[in-house]
């Protein structure tokens, strides 16, 4: 039997082989090892262009699926079967890989209903919060000013990312080019400095263009890392800003980014 | 009458202020000096007001624990309108895979996500993080202290759940009950009759 | 009637999602499908009826051109009150790294604080005292004499322990001086304190 075969559409070998059950019509309960492993063999004999990593991967299974046949044609003896750790086997030897790929099977159904929830979520639209600033007096900020950590602002930024795609078609369009990250923190930096240190992280991001966005995110997260910069937010309500930590960096900057 | 209608106006400002971060009954009672009880109505009313009159493009819906205003679906395409790229970016096979996992068994570490997946998963495990979708939330007991991931509240948001207890059911296989029981019925068979113990 | 409906609901997710920037009459014509006079009218309608209903907290305003959506000035109070009380929260990582940090090395001064996290920390530290978790306890010898900080009676309770010594030990090979063991280190820190446990 030939058919074509996609590496990509296989999330590794307990896909591939939920696939092949799949589509020979084998019962998960009782597979024919046989069949399995000689269609498994077929597969990743065609699935060469796979990365290294991966390969071995199939290649283990590959050695699995071998031993549990030779182990069936083999003639079981009683007293060799009882020493057998338990964890292992107890009677048949499919029973390992059987509940791995029942296991794995549960979650390939879940990650389908969370892209079903992906797409209705796709529907309907937030808005971020509103800035209340300008209802808020110094005593106040003093008081609530709470560090946050690099998953809040990765969440931040994400919700940016789907904020701003919002208004693009009614706005210029900002004229494609390329910045580097070491570039884009220089920018950062002295954008922070004009601002007397302090700016809204969402102020960072100007720009409508996504490549933007990312670099200069990048070179955010290189400042974060190399304390130049620091992150904070107010309170729960608020927005995230970006202090500048250093104040006289730029021959630190230059060493340390050109090494 | 008429408080009860000041009581919306107030509800849908602050609602509406607090945008995505939303607020739960309890900071609604407390913003607009009335009960939970209360709010608990006036919110029932005005989630089926919005809902049923069709002037209206706006809803509201409880996500990550709070209520929140959201568009309404009918509108989506004059929305996509505004947006760059109207086909949202969707999560690859091997992210909803690692997410679900996650989602379902967290916390847990990569080594327990890799062996469910039969598959190495380090980096959709890193898109996930970068996306906010999952966190480190801790470290496992023992040798390397392995790093323990959990879901965040963007993912709540993100798939549009209330809190985790609204994810559905992870889909379980009787099947599998009864092969254990085997298990355990063979298990117990032979500690009875293994004469070394 | 039905398609005027229809078209205000559409106007108004339009200018929920589009925020603080807002979008000119042209703009929601051409996202509407529709003429600008017919937005024009609707844009009155909405803007009366809005104003007019009680139950009704946003108003549609007109700025240089754009319209856009703001919260009514009878709902001041309310927006004030949730912009001067931030839900009680939980301590933030940093106020529970310089917490934890107090706790196991006091007396500490700031600036050993500082180098023990390597970042500034007087926010946290004020926002422990404001909450009266830490304290001055006294001041460093030598120049300067900086202040010296402790924990209170207030963290104890707060943390329901019987006094300093039950603090759960440190562990030996904790170096706070990299990222990885601080974490480490808060998350035995924040496993003892869990107040589930």
């Amino acid at each position: 039997m030939s058919y074509e075969v996609k590496t990509e559409a296989f999330e590794g070998p307990l896909d591939l082989l939920l696939h092949l059950i799949n589509r020979l019509e084998i019962d998960i309960y009782d597979i024919k090892m046989a069949e399995i492993t000689s269609q498994y063999m077929e597969h990743i004999h065609a699935m060469r262009v796979l990365e290294l990593n991966e390969a071995s991967e199939y290649l283990v299974m590959a050695a699995t699926l071998l031993s549990i046949k030779s182990k069936m044609l083999l003639p079981i003896h009683q007293d060799e079967e009882m020493e057998d750790d338990f964890d292992v086997q107890v009677n048949d030897p499919r029973d390992e890989l059987v509940s791995r790929l029942i296991e794995y099977r549960k979650f390939k159904e879940a990650a389908h209903h969370l892209n079903e929830m992906e797409e209705s979520r796709h529907l309907y639209y937030t808005r971020p919060p509103a800035d209340l600033s300008g209802f808020q007096s110094n005593q106040q900020l003093a008081l609530f000013e709470l560090d946050v950590n690099v998953y809040d602002m990765l969440g931040a930024f994400q919700k940016m990312l789907r904020r701003k795609q919002l208004n693009a078609p009614l706005h210029t369009r900002v004229s494609k080019q390329d910045i580097s990250i070491k570039t884009q923190m220089r920018n950062v930096i002295s954008t922070l400095k004009k601002s007397g240190g302090k700016l809204s992280f969402y102020e960072l991001f100007p720009s409508m263009d996504k490549m933007t966005i990312v670099i200069t995110f990048l070179s955010l997260l290189e400042l974060i890392k190399r304390q130049f910069v620091q992150v904070e937010q107010k309170s729960n309500f608020d927005e995230l800003f970006v202090l500048l930590r250093k104040e006289d960096i730029d021959s630190e900057f230059d060493y340390e980014i050109d090494e | 009458m008429n408080l009860t209608m000041k009581l919306m106006s107030k509800v849908e400002s602050l609602l509406f202020v607090s945008g995505d971060d939303g607020l739960t009954n309890k900071q609604l009672a407390f913003l607009t000096d009335t009960t939970e009880e209360e709010i608990d109505g006036i919110l029932r009313k005005m989630i089926q007001t919005y809902k049923e009159r069709e002037d209206r493009g706006l809803e509201i819906k409880q996500l990550a624990g709070t209520f929140q205003f959201v568009t309404k679906e009918e509108n989506v395409l004059c929305i996509q309108k505004l947006v760059e790229n109207p086909t949202t970016q969707s999560l690859s096979q091997a992210s909803l895979e690692v997410l679900a996992i996650i989602a379902y068994k967290q916390p847990i570490t990569r080594v327990e996500i890799e062996d469910i997946r039969g598959v190495k998963s380090e980096r959709p495990i890193s898109t996930l993080s970068a996306k906010g979708l999952v966190r480190e939330v801790g470290r496992a007991e023992g040798t390397g202290r392995a790093i323990l991931y959990g879901t965040t509240n963007e993912f709540l948001q993100y798939f549009g759940l209330q809190d985790l207890s609204t994810l559905p059911p992870l889909p379980e296989d009787v099947s599998t009950d009864e092969m254990e029981d085997t298990d355990l019925f063979m298990t117990k068979f032979q500690e009875a009759f293994d004469p070394n113990e």
